[in-house]
């Protein structure tokens, strides 16, 4: 069964890098609707991870804004044009900066459409890049955590390009604010020293076609347990998974796509087949995604399980910047490997 | 606290009102005498445990409200304080829904999710309020912005008190709205007070206009308890910023009659200063010009008072009678289709 | 077995409110150490919640400083100030501000003493009235939730006089940001209607005591299945735990106190016994502290347990302002009760 | 762009140097060399592939850095940039802990655990370095606060670029700072850019210590390429600030002979403004002055760059001799005892 990693390396099909993928996506939703338009910290010369790159030259400053140093305030401002009928598409350099304008999210931008009754509503996407790359602790951060205790909020962490392009689509013609959290080092941009870069391309069909934000994707069929993961971890848990394939354990994958709505169900499904369940993530154990999964399992299909919920993910530390001091923190292929084994072991 | 003086109400010469169209000056008196009576009113209702939740009344304040908001056309939008009430009405809220929102009705304008704190009607271009100190600022250039992209000649106004002048929030939006010329009006209602805290302590300048000019921008203090000096600021701006002018910066320079919220006796302000500002009553004072005004009679006058009487009677027996939401509402309006 | 609440009745001892004790503690520690100072809004008249009255008559407008309304501003102030080896508190008017300083929360305070590698420490507490009171989305956030996945981090959740001053002079002396949450229905402030008011009041022994952060605390001992709440949602529980041993139903409530650390042995203990979880809290129910618990135990006690883990907490919407609306969404005795006996059938 | 002109360097008549103290001369010299020979060598190693992570260089900014921190006592305080290297050397970081920070090595300054971005060492008085900008400003703010409260005689200096004073961090601190009279100076690098952003497209005012006045706290801008015309700013607003004449704002303007980053080629900027600052190289106009000047000798000044030269060569020796931190050092320093 193909899964879309694999699919990439058919030779018939369209190549792109995630970033490529992105741009294509608000290239054709920014023909389509002229509310929508791009703002960000240096977005006329293509932004952090390029995301913007050439937007300038066909849609013009007034649609593709250089913004100040102003979180909060470019935050608000998009707020106030989505009420008045816009759709804002917000270019971070890192997710990491939107911390400075925390409140304009949780508080205005999540609860507005809520509060009043449902007199306004706030289509807004954030492009947030997210995860370590080799920057420090300020720089590190898994963003899409933050943000999954927040109602009134979607989450998309695509890791794929096929995926990366059919959410974003999606999460712009979406009436919500979307927190839509790529991983740094699979964008794929030119000039960007990526640790595993070759995942970073893949096969996106030549015409149209969106993916609903919230449901999940099998990204490997198995028997033998159900491993959830998402963004980087995704790729590293699917090297592990297809490894471990030819020494007979069948791993099946899960990418929920999206944290917020989360596919439960698509987990649950699987995990009644498998009766085992590892979930992975970046983000720092406490208080991950991983941990509400845990627990929808644990109320709701505990029955069906014959052995302890797992979970591999950063613990509990800020990420420190030495290479080997960052790769000694983030889950790498062997444990995610040895966790399998052990779980396979009950 | 320094320079209390400066901070005495200066009151002006008021302009005579002849220049000024007969309904314009009704208009505003009534909305006035509407906004106090009604949050006398709700007062009363707090105080005899009937009204849940908590307010912030904005009786003295009536006059920067009503005159920033009869200078605006209709289809321009203002965003609300946590000090909203006179804000909404002054825009054209309605005095039935507001009343059922503090009561928590679904015949509120927010449908009873709001409450005192978030009140507001989008179909008269009043922007449920925000209750974060700050917050509102960038969204009011937010929506400017979608004005001036949509050409549709529209202005938003935000109004602030002189406590959020300190708000990195705020700062962001005075920023973004100079360097893209957004037809937005900061509208600050400086009453003096943040809570407790008196804006000497908080801000080593004497007026929140100073600071316009750190952004490009025109920035003026005015007396905030004449309506007509307000209406007159604001629509000046407002024809600038229609015109491409970009945003300004108003200060109103008016009082709380009373303390910051319900349980609040403002016993931290000086007996001088409570004393001189009282004195300043936007209401009684407007109503004497209007007298002197051979337009406006004492029985016309008389005849306003007495149907906004009516109107807030009839406000309260329309919020008690109105059904409370449904629980299923509760989850309804999480998110948008 | 007397449980807090219990010994709150016994007519010998010294009763005061939430607040009283907290102001007694903070009291205690600016006498004890000069480096203790106190900022925030308005505080010099007590703050929104009483916490800090009388303070400026004893110690002075040099430690108790009322601050402009710059919630980024004056915890960065807070932090440098701490930085250079003094104490700060800052007292909040409702937790719910804090998102306006975010940033300096999760990215400065939490950060930098790992960033520089142990160079500089925070001792820094935050006291932050949290949870719903009938002020609508704005001013209902359950603040601890949100600071539960960031490392470098200790939360505190009182729920009793006894604790709140146990654990708050524990915070002053830690030498780490302390997010120190209690419940805006539990200070017990004259001039607040509280909704149950009396459950604030409790014993407070006369003799200075401190109670390590990190250390949980069982409320009622119980066989048949272990209920873990904080803050407001203890008392509701508590309640119904009371009513439910007249039934026959022996429930154990644990208040873990704290959040971070959270003292998941005492939980783990508990269930081996009871065999039967449940975990009640106020913040919404995606991804709150009790879907971390659950995970926790879903990976080390799985196989202690008879039933399926289950949570109550507010579902996925911003809090509604209408009294009717606030109660329907908020976890009440009913639902907490039912829950249990449900739990029981298993 | 608006008013380019006004943004091409503008160099002032040099001071002569007589009047200074020759010890400073030469220490001002060597410290840009310093920081010039060590982002050069970092350069290099960087394109080599050696180095991790990312680095943000300050070429041609070495003046306002040197200028700024030998004004102050060895007792006060900096915070640091994410363009933080020449701010951690002027302050006195030795070049070994600084390189094998950069390494990631566990005798860096930050025991590898910070990297470029978080450069410092508190026992020369530099807050390890935070990189979100606009957060340093309240923290500077805040040891300049313990100071006061500690009657301590220490001042604390905030760097920032000019971009960074659009944030709302930035504004809450420079209030704080002037309605308390702490100790510290706000000291900008204006280089024009914020990344690839002139600041004429995100500020409708010439200069950035034009807002100074809006906290009612003096403001000056000054020709950052010359350190001795840093260091008589820095020095009197040190002086004020620790006779309890509380903050000032400093604003240099400066150039980045480089891109923001070691992958931008800083192609966004007009020809005729990166040439115009590219011939303001701050340190051959210094070295010029120093030549000038009978108390030094060519070949003393020889001698400096030729013992810098071997200061640099012998940090990379150091960095790359060093360990890297062991793996449980990961889980260490998360809290504090
Ligand atoms: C960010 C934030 N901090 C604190 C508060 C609490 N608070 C509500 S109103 C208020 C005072 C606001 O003062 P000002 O801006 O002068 O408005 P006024 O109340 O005088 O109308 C404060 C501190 C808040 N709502 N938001
Ligand atoms: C809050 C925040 N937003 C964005 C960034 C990304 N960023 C890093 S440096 C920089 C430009 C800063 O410009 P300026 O303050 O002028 O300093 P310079 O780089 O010129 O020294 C930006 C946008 C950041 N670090 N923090
Ligand atoms: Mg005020
Ligand atoms: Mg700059």
């Amino acid at each position: 069964m193909p899964t879309d990693r694999k699919q990439s390396v058919q030779s018939t099909s369209r190549q792109l890098t995630v970033v490529q993928a992105l741009r294509e996506a608000v290239r054709e939703e920014m023909r389509r609707d002229e509310q929508v338009f791009v703002l960000g910290e240096d977005i006329r010369i293509g932004g952090s991870f390029l995301f913007t790159l050439g937007l300038l030259d066909e849609f013009g400053s007034e649609r593709v804004l250089n913004t100040p140093i102003s979180e909060a305030g470019f935050v608000g401002l998009a707020i106030g044009a989505a009420i008045q009928g816009m759709r804002p598409i917000i270019d971070f350099q890192y997710g990491d900066f939107i911390f400075t304008a925390f409140d304009q999210i949780m508080q205005q931008c999540a609860k507005l459409q809520y509060m009043s009754g449902g007199q306004v509503s706030i289509p807004l996407v954030f492009q947030l890049p997210t995860g370590a790359s080799g920057r420090g602790a300020q720089h590190a951060n898994s963003v899409e955590t933050v943000f999954c205790g927040i109602p009134g909020l979607k989450i998309a962490t695509p890791a794929t390009p096929y995926d990366a392009k059919g959410l974003f689509k999606s999460a712009v013609r979406d009436n919500n604010p979307v927190m839509f959290c790529v991983h740094k080092h699979l964008y794929g941009s030119k000039g960007r020293q990526l640790a595993e870069s070759s995942i970073s391309r893949g096969h996106v069909p030549d015409e149209e076609y969106l993916i609903p934000l919230g449901r999940g994707d099998i990204k490997k069929r198995g028997q033998d347990i159900t491993l959830v993961a998402n963004g980087l971890m995704l790729h590293r848990s699917l090297n592990v998974a297809e490894a471990l394939e030819n020494e007979g354990v069948s791993v099946e994958v899960v990418d929920p796509r999206c944290l917020a709505p989360f596919d439960t169900d698509l987990v649950i499904n699987s995990v009644v087949k498998t009766s085992r369940l590892l979930i992975v993530e970046e983000g720092s154990e406490r208080g991950g995604w991983g941990a509400q999964l845990a627990a929808d399992i644990a109320g709701q299909a505990i029955g069906f399980l014959d052995a302890p919920i797992r979970r591999v993910a950063t613990p509990n530390v800020p990420i420190p910047f030495s290479p080997v001091l960052e790769s000694a923190v983030i889950p790498d292929e062997a444990r995610i490997r040895s966790v399998i084994l052990e779980l396979m072991d009950h | 606290m320094r320079a209390l003086t400066i901070r005495l109400p200066q009151v002006p010469d008021f302009a005579p009102l002849d220049a000024y169209d007969h309904d314009l000056l009704r208009e505003i008196y009534r909305r006035m005498v509407l906004i106090r009576q009604f949050e006398l009113k709700v007062n009363e209702l707090f105080l005899q445990g009937v009204m849940p939740g908590t307010i912030h009344l904005s009786l003295g304040q009536e006059a920067s409200a009503v005159g920033a908001c009869l200078a605006l056309e209709a289809g321009d939008v203002i965003t609300l304080t946590h000090r909203g009430h006179g804000q909404a009405l002054a825009k054209g809220v309605s005095a039935d829904s507001l009343m059922a929102e503090l009561f928590g009705k679904v015949t509120g304008c927010c449908r009873g999710k709001g409450g005192s704190l978030h009140v507001g009607d989008m179909s008269v271009g009043a922007l449920p309020a925000i209750a974060i100190v700050g917050a509102s600022s960038p969204i009011a250039a937010g929506m400017a912005f979608a004005f001036k992209r949509g050409e549709t000649g529209q202005v938003a106004l935000n109004f602030f008190g002189e406590g959020t002048a300190n708000k990195g929030d705020w700062h962001e939006a005075l920023n973004l709205a100079a360097i893209w010329k957004l037809p937005v009006i900061f509208l600050c209602e400086n009453n003096l007070y943040g809570v407790s805290t008196h804006v000497t302590e908080v801000m080593a300048i004497d007026y929140v206009a100073e600071r316009a000019s750190a952004y490009g921008m025109p920035g003026s203090t005015i007396y905030g308890n004449d309506p007509i000096a307000v209406h007159e600021a604001v629509k000046s701006a407002a024809d600038q910023a229609r015109a491409g002018g970009g945003p300004a910066l108003i200060e109103c320079l008016t009082y709380r009659r009373g303390g910051h919220k319900r349980d609040d006796p403002g016993a931290y302000r000086p007996q001088e200063e409570v004393q001189a500002w009282l004195r300043t009553d936007p209401i009684p004072a407007y109503r004497e010009r209007l007298l002197a005004d051979s337009r406006f009679s004492l029985s016309a006058i008389e005849a306003i008072d007495a149907a906004v009487a009516s109107t807030i009677d009839a406000s309260v027996e329309f919020a008690l009678a109105s059904a409370a939401p449904t629980t299923e509402s509760a989850w309804e309006h999480v998110y948008a289709d």
